[in-house]
């Protein structure tokens, strides 16, 4: 075989790359970047906000052990369910498998890192400040107590008129941009920086989760980043998107909410599914069968789950049929999760499995979670679930899909991955009782659930009465609860004991796994990036391990100086161009705690100091972008095999491209979140939209404003063509004295328009749902309002130029996209009632 | 349904441990696409459709209004955090109010108008029907139907604030002519007090102004802010499904329900001098 | 070379704190009030408290119809017997005992033009430390302090009313009728409750509470707190069988919210979880009153709108206040007036 | 020097063309049928209809999916089949149409029990 580099590597180039990559020392340690520490972090502080929401999961068990218990309050009864619920769904769960992909992905794809190492470290110590905060508000009182579905009215100012209601709404608002920063990142990772050869048909089934999984954040969180942003306009300034009175609707929420919330309970379990078929093949040391049909049930998975929304709301009283597309969807979704489940036994039986903790913990997934499926598909069915829904029969339902899915196949990933991050592997012998305290605590705690849940004992109650006969089931869940708690506590000392965070002298490939992650790494993770011929590539490619640590492969340097990795085509995986990646910095850093303050002081109604927060986030995001874009620094260089690289690209194969289109399908779905919720109130209030004496303004003003929304598109693109015939000038002119103010004026001449026809957000629903949609607008204005000088300011010192255009294709998709949503506004706002009424 | 899933969890867990333990050359054919393509599709979809079809058959049953059928029509408004109970004629006028009790013919269809005066909560009584949400500015329609007489619990089973444990209410299924009889009773005018204790009770009642909230058919006192206590005597329970209607539970509840369930919209009437909340407790308790 | 620097400053330093110490804990220091404090020391006293009360008295802001009559008015009555004694009046030279205190209390005719009204009501509510200026007794009644405030904007261009000059603490009608009008029938603005013909055994539950701190009152609890139980008895007794003046006529431009203030007497506004009122109160139907609860009818709206504000504050307490509270949290300002309008409008 | 050319998203958005498509009809076709009835039962019109509806929209789903793949992946001039599709991204593309067909049959068989909105 030849080897893009057969020659021996010349002196002082592997220590060159050790010093690239280095994490700072010292306070500077804070700006570490390297997805190996980052992602370690970030998985620890996951665990962190694990043990501390089971913690309140304890203290409810103890309160519900005995009928009448006063232990707890009910107010702060309340707040705990609230907090736990939130906390393992927010805190946990989505960060937990995203902070495992941080870790794994660059490693799994032969990477140096990910592409935007900074955004993920922003992510990170968004999540840990702003988690941490948000749990310490329990300590104050102030945890909201509206349950982690937050519905209103009863989460409305007239009913939690206290700030409660608030942390949910800012704090999850806020973690939930972590997240989506987050997916950004692993989509653009997965897509673009897989080692060449490693075309989609190659790719580890846990890539193909984690890309379904980003996939699914982006299209899935924008619902509730909208319906958050909604209550707390209500809340704050009483634009009445869920007050009947007013035209509003509390049902709103619920769809907009699980809309959300049931892709996020897929969002949780497909990483994990993804874990548990690269774990699989490996205890049965066979490859997995069935690859073709588990990437189409990951990616029929992720897509059938947008159709089961409503199936938490049976008991609403939509109209059957409604209700039974969900209940059809919902089953439907049951044949890519038993795809899964048959494609794992089919490879336990190709194989030999020896029972280690991994093993145990993927069998003890398999028994708990299809009791979790099976429940799931009875309570799929309408009457069943009329019966069971808001019962402890869903809470034992919910438990057992989601500790079961998400816990157990995150537990045996632990045990399985800890060889790369350590010195020494986990306790085996330990391993088993945390295995069996764990397996044997769930089931004793919540399979009594299903019949508490049945014999009429109802969800989020602080506390029962004793003559229901509820007690001595209650008794043995709680015993249950506590065998976990022991189990996890044995994890920790287990983790505290073998633990021994390592970058070069790892545990090594103990389990013999086939998959690139056991590769010998360091900082710089592997010293030359194979080219990959096989799903399993360390089984199928002999001395695979010896000849990339002997830097035989490509890249086995770092030719331009910086921290580089090579960015691949996303289909076939052909080197395409080398990236240069950001290295520590203080910048994203001080970004994420200031963005973090501006959020929590907004809650206290701090406004000022949060406006300052806001100015100073603002501005380090800035100086964080200003150092991004290098440019083309460097002539193309070689690495390896004659194949010559360049180290710069601009367009659509450039990952800086990718990110904004990921961006903008976020922004592109909230805006239909919020086209669906006007169509929705409209619904609510047939025959009386825009409500009675409310006058639309004339057509007028809809047509200027369309005209200023496509001359703004327009000058935009006239600046991008004389900037690639390289008048930079006219360029600049046109984008920050044509495009911004045209777009600016478009939307005020649409404002003012509604705003002198007497049309005020306040009135009634309508209102409030025509100005949302004009501030959706308005947020990118705001943002180009910013972008643009400093893409002048960019051109002044010498960072913008024709070639250099990298940030100015981002500002020119962020125009493209404004006047497009505007002008379906526009078309929404003007046209629509004008069509129905 | 139950015992469907069992079996399938069996078959999975038998599978499984075949997988796993079986020798090497038997499990040889459970190692293929094979597997999954049978029991990975074919038979998920299988009984995943048949399932729908039957649960779907159910449901129909269930939501089809029965032709002809004299129906019973109540409208039901959950608030925080109790039950107010309307019952109306054939035309939907309100012949009278009660609270946190529903009765019910035997063998009949009643037709409950469910909606909500604040959040949003939900009727259940299990061993009737399914639950079904009252939220505020919709109406939701439940039908349920008693086979047998005898009392039931229900709860509300959408979280609802501070209370939504302390929320239960009863479901009273009377025989026929039992029924005809109660509602005969409970739509005419409260009971008159039979001794000079009671009156005083009464007068105590009405001078402390507790009329401004709760109403007692007859005397006066027409609050709609709170349950009507016309026949609160006869009720299953105090305080939403709390305690049993006692004089004493009374008086405790009159002098301080914030204790008893914080958060409850009623203040607490602790500076009254001793005696005065037992004499109206007594009166109450006499509501019969 | 350096350190020895810095020991040397540091031995400085403990040896002044040292002195100080000494001087002050040895008795050195001479309190004395008979000597007056240096120009120097008193210049620099009096430069460190205005800046404190103007550092402290930011944010502060002050109600927008601040010289409003009915609030100069209930300010009188406070001035009178809460200020006149130390800082004398228009029409009442200061004490000479008072005047040899150290430092000697200023009298207030320009008080306004020195302060402005934040710092005044700054001072009102806190005092200041060291001067003898006491705090406002009551920490939840800034309605009060507000009170006294647009008394000394007014200062001494409208001098307290003619009966001012009889008023002192005592347990006798005279006394009482200073603030609450000739006969118990209230003052010109309606700043303060009518007591004639009110309940007996509310007004005595009332002066009782005010004792006993239930219901706070920088201007009634010190005045309640000196009355005996017989006085107290005394008082109710005499307020409570007085003929009540008749009912000040409606204004026509409230009759619009008289309407409302009788609907929401008679029927209470349910679907805003506001009870009846007539249902505890009169009616405007003759309906009798529970002899502990306070008659309404007649009392004049400003009394009435202040006293609403409360309840709806939480910060009013005594006898039923659980109850008040309750019922007045959910009141708007507009349903208040109208309230206020209708019982004022109210024969007794 | 200027902006390096090389592949840009072309090939990847021409893959996600070949195996989402039968999915994005089964959305649409899900989407659709449910605001339908939503707006039907609301506006209390065309209760009637509602089978009929249905009906259509499946076929038009249906036949989507089918034409789409007889074009994209069968057809030996697409234009499609000439590119990235590997044997890989075919037979997924395969199993995509036939599960979300499928699902797109499941999703119309309650409006055969169910006529109206009840």
């Amino acid at each position: 075989m030849s080897f893009p580099n057969p020659t021996p590597r010349p002196e002082g180039e592997l220590e060159q790359l050790k010093r690239i990559w280095r994490p700072p020392s010292g306070l500077g340690f804070l700006t570490v970047v390297n997805n190996t520490y980052i992602g370690l972090f970030y998985v620890g502080a996951a665990v962190m906000f694990f043990v501390l929401a089971g913690i309140l999961a304890l203290i409810m068990r103890t309160q519900l052990a005995v009928p009448d218990n006063d232990l707890v309050s009910d107010g702060l009864y309340n707040q705990l369910f609230t907090m736990h619920g939130t906390m393992m769904m927010f805190l946990f769960a989505v960060p937990a498998v995203e902070a495992m992909g941080v870790y794994l992905l660059p490693n799994m794809l032969a990477a140096r890192d990910l592409p935007f190492p900074r955004l993920s470290a922003f992510a990170f110590w968004a999540y840990l400040i702003g988690g941490s905060v948000f749990f310490l508000s329990i300590f104050w009182g102030l945890a909201p107590d509206g349950g982690w579905f937050m519905y209103p009215p009863l989460t409305s100012i007239e009913y939690s008129p206290a700030d409660n209601a608030d942390f949910w709404l800012l704090g999850i608002g806020f973690i939930e941009i972590s997240a989506i920063a987050g997916a950004i990142e692993i989509v653009c990772g997965v897509l673009l920086t897989r080692a060449p050869g490693m075309s989609l048909d190659k790719m580890p089934v846990y890539a193909w989760a984690m890309l379904v999984f980003a996939g699914m954040i982006i299209f899935a969180f924008p619902a509730v980043i909208l319906a958050t942003l909604l209550l707390e306009l209500e809340r704050a300034f009483g634009w009445p998107f869920f007050i009947p009175g007013q035209g509003g609707d509390p049902l709103l929420w619920q769809h907009l909410f699980w809309f959300f919330g049931h892709p996020e309970v897929y969002i949780i379990f497909l990483p994990a599914a993804g874990m548990v078929s690269m774990i699989v093949p490996t205890i049965a040391q066979k490859p997995l069968v069935g690859y073709r049909l588990v990437v189409l049930a990951v990616i029929g998975t992720g897509v059938l789950s947008f159709g089961l929304w409503v199936h938490h709301m049976f008991a609403t009283g939509l109209p059957q049929l409604s209700l039974s597309f969900f209940s059809a969807a919902s089953m439907a979704v049951a044949i890519p999760s038993g795809i899964q489940i048959f494609a794992w036994i089919a490879t336990i039986a190709s194989g030999k499995v020896r029972l280690t903790t991994p093993s145990l913990f993927i069998l003890g997934f398999l028994f708990i979670f299809t009791i979790g499926g099976l429940t799931g598909v009875m309570v799929a069915m309408v009457p069943f679930d009329w019966q069971a829904h808001d019962t402890y029969f869903i809470v034992a339902h919910l438990h057992y899909v989601l500790i079961g899915g998400m816990v157990f196949p995150l537990f045996a990933a632990f045990y399985y991955w800890v060889p790369v991050a350590s010195r020494r592997a986990l306790s085996e012998k330990v391993g088993r009782w945390v295995f069996g305290l764990m397996f044997v605590g769930v089931n004793v705690a919540f399979f009594p659930m299903h019949i508490t849940g049945l014999i009429g004992m109802p969800r989020r109650v602080s506390t029962y009465p004793a003559d229901l006969g509820w007690g001595d089931l209650n008794m043995v869940s709680t015993i249950g609860a506590y065998l976990i708690g022991a189990g996890v506590l044995l994890f920790l000392i287990d983790v505290a004991r073998n633990f021994r965070i390592t970058s070069a002298d790892n545990a090594g490939n103990v389990w013999n796994a086939p998959t690139l992650e056991w590769l010998p790494n360091d900082n710089y993770a592997t010293r030359s990036i194979p080219i990959v011929a096989s799903r399993d590539p360390l089984w199928d490619q002999p001395g695979l391990a010896e000849d990339v640590e002997a830097g035989r492969y490509y890249l086995p340097n770092a030719p331009t100086g910086y921290r580089e990795t090579i960015v691949t085509s996303p289909v076939t995986a052909e080197p395409r161009y080398i990236v240069q990646i950001p290295g520590p910095g203080w910048f994203h850093v001080l970004a994420a705690a200031f963005t973090a303050a501006c959020f929590l002081l907004l809650t206290v109604k701090l406004v000022t100091p949060a406006i300052i927060c806001g100015v100073l986030a603002v501005f380090f995001v800035l100086a964080w972008a200003w150092q991004l874009d290098p440019g083309p620094t460097h002539p193309p260089v070689d690495i390896g095999g004659g194949l010559k690289l360049p180290v710069y690209k601009t367009g659509s194969g450039s990952h800086s491209w990718w990110a904004t289109i990921c961006f903008l399908l976020v922004a592109g779905t909230t805006f239909l979140c919020m086209i669906f919720s006007y169509l929705f109130l409209w619904l609510s209030n047939v025959g009386d939209w825009p409500p009675a004496g409310t006058a639309l303004p004339a057509l007028s003003w809809a047509s200027g404003s369309a005209a200023l929304y496509l001359a703004s598109a327009l000058l935009a693109w006239g600046a991008s063509r004389t900037l690639a015939a390289g008048r930079l000038w006219t360029s600049q002119g046109l984008l920050l004295l044509g495009a911004l103010p045209a777009l600016c004026g478009a939307l005020g001449v649409d404002g003012w328009g509604f705003w002198q026809a007497g049309l005020r957000p306040q009135d009634h629903a309508y209102g409030a749902a025509v100005y949302t949609i004009l501030c959706l607008t308005g947020v990118f204005a705001f943002t180009l309002a910013i972008f643009t000088p400093f893409l002048t300011l960019r051109a002044a010192f010498g960072r913008l130029d024709t070639a250099r255009r990298a940030s100015f294709d981002v500002g020119l998709l962020l125009f493209y996209y404004t006047a497009g949503q505007a002008l379906v506004g526009l078309l929404l706002t003007h046209g629509f009632p004008r069509a129905v009424g | 349904m139950t015992v469907g899933g069992a079996l399938i969890l069996l078959l999975v867990l038998a599978l499984t441990a075949y997988a796993l333990l079986a020798a090497p050359e038997t499990r040889g054919w459970l190692g293929s696409r094979r597997t999954i393509l049978w029991g990975g599709i074919a038979f998920p979809t299988v009984t995943v459709t048949a399932l729908l079809i039957y649960g779907l058959l159910v449901a129909r049953g269930i939501v089809t209004p029965a032709v002809g059928e004299d129906v019973q029509r109540v409208e039901v408004v959950g608030e925080q955090f109790w039950w107010r109970v309307r019952y109306l004629d054939d035309d939907g006028r309100v012949l009278f109010e009660t609270a946190n009790e529903l009765h019910l013919p035997v063998g009949r269809t009643v037709e409950l108008a469910l909606t909500s005066a604040d959040v949003i909560h939900s009727f259940w009584v299990p061993a009737l029907a399914g639950k079904l949400d009252m939220i505020p500015g919709r109406t939701n329609i439940l039908r349920l139907r008693a086979e047998r007489a005898g009392v039931y619990r229900g709860q509300c089973t959408e979280f609802c604030g501070v209370q939504h444990a302390r929320m239960a209410f009863h479901a009273v299924a009377l025989e026929a002519e039992a029924y005809d009889a109660w509602l005969r009773e409970a739509s005419g005018p409260a009971v008159e007090p039979a001794t000079s204790g009671l009156r005083e009770g009464r007068e105590r009642f009405l001078q402390l102004g507790c009329g401004a909230c709760h109403a007692v058919r007859g005397t006066g006192a027409a609050g709609v802010l709170g349950p009507d206590l016309t026949r609160i005597g006869s009720r299953q329970s105090l305080g939403a499904g709390m305690m049993p209607v006692t004089a004493e539970n009374l008086a405790a509840w009159i002098a301080d329900s914030q204790h008893l369930k914080p958060g409850n919209l009623m203040p607490p009437f602790d500076m009254l001098p001793d005696g005065e909340a037992q004499a109206i407790a007594r009166y109450l308790e006499s509501l019969k | 070379m350096r350190a020895k620097t810095w020991l040397i400053a540091g031995l400085a330093t403990a040896g002044v704190v040292a002195l100080a110490l000494l001087g002050a804990w040895g008795g050195l220091y001479n309190v004395a009030a008979s000597k007056p404090h240096l120009d120097v020391t008193r210049w620099a006293l009096h430069q460190a408290m205005r800046n404190s009360v103007a550092f402290h008295a930011r944010g502060i802001v002050p109600p927008p119809d601040l010289d409003e009559p009915s609030r100069v008015e209930r300010g009188v009555g406070h001035y009178s017997i809460g200020c006149a004694p130390c800082h004398g009046g228009p029409d009442q030279a200061q004490n000479l005992v008072v005047q040899h205190m150290q430092p000697a209390p200023p009298t207030l005719d320009e008080a306004a033009d020195h302060w402005s009204a934040r710092e005044l009501f700054w001072i009102v509510k806190h005092g200041v430390k060291y001067t003898g200026m006491p705090a406002w007794p009551a920490n939840n009644r800034d309605d009060e302090v507000w009170a006294v405030v647009a008394y000394l904007r007014q200062m001494p261009a409208s001098p307290p009313p003619a009966e001012s000059p009889s008023l002192r603490m005592s347990a006798t009608p005279e006394s009482c009728n200073g603030c609450h009008g000739p006969a118990g029938g209230g003052g010109p603005h309606g700043a303060t409750p009518r007591l004639a013909g009110q309940n007996e055994a509310y007004l005595a539950r009332t002066l009782r509470d005010y004792a006993q701190g239930k219901r706070q009152s920088g201007i009634m609890a010190p005045v309640a707190h000196a009355l005996s139980e017989a006085e107290i008895d005394r008082l109710a007794a005499h307020y409570a069988v007085l003929t009540p003046p008749p009912a000040i006529a409606p204004a026509t431009s409230v009759a619009a919210g008289t309407r409302l203030g009788e609907r929401l007497v008679r029927a209470g506004a349910p679907e805003s979880r506001v009870p009846a009122c007539g249902a505890c109160h009169e009616d405007g139907q003759g309906r009798a009153v529970d002899p502990r609860y306070p008659r309404l009818a007649g009392q004049p709206a400003p009394y009435l709108t202040q006293q609403l504000r409360l309840w709806r504050a939480g910060t009013r307490g005594g006898g039923f206040g659980p109850v008040m509270t309750a019922v007045a949290r959910k009141l708007t300002d507009e349903q208040i007036q109208a309230l206020a309008d209708y019982y004022e409008s109210l024969p007794r | 020097m200027t902006a390096m050319q090389g592949e840009d998203a072309t090939p990847f958005l021409r893959w996600i063309g070949i195996v989402l498509p039968g999915f994005l009809i089964w959305g649409a076709h899900f989407g659709l049928v449910y605001g339908y009835v939503a707006v039907a039962c609301t506006l209390d019109a065309g209760v009637g209809g509602t089978q009929a509806a249905v009906a259509l929209a499946t076929l038009a789903a249906l036949l989507l999916i089918a034409g789409l793949f007889w074009g994209f992946v069968i057809r030996p001039g697409s234009r499609f089949n000439a590119g990235p599709a590997t044997r890989f991204s075919r037979r997924l593309a395969w199993a995509t149409a036939l599960l979300s067909g499928g699902s797109v049959l499941l999703t119309a068989l309650p409006a055969l029990i169910f006529p109206g909105c009840a």
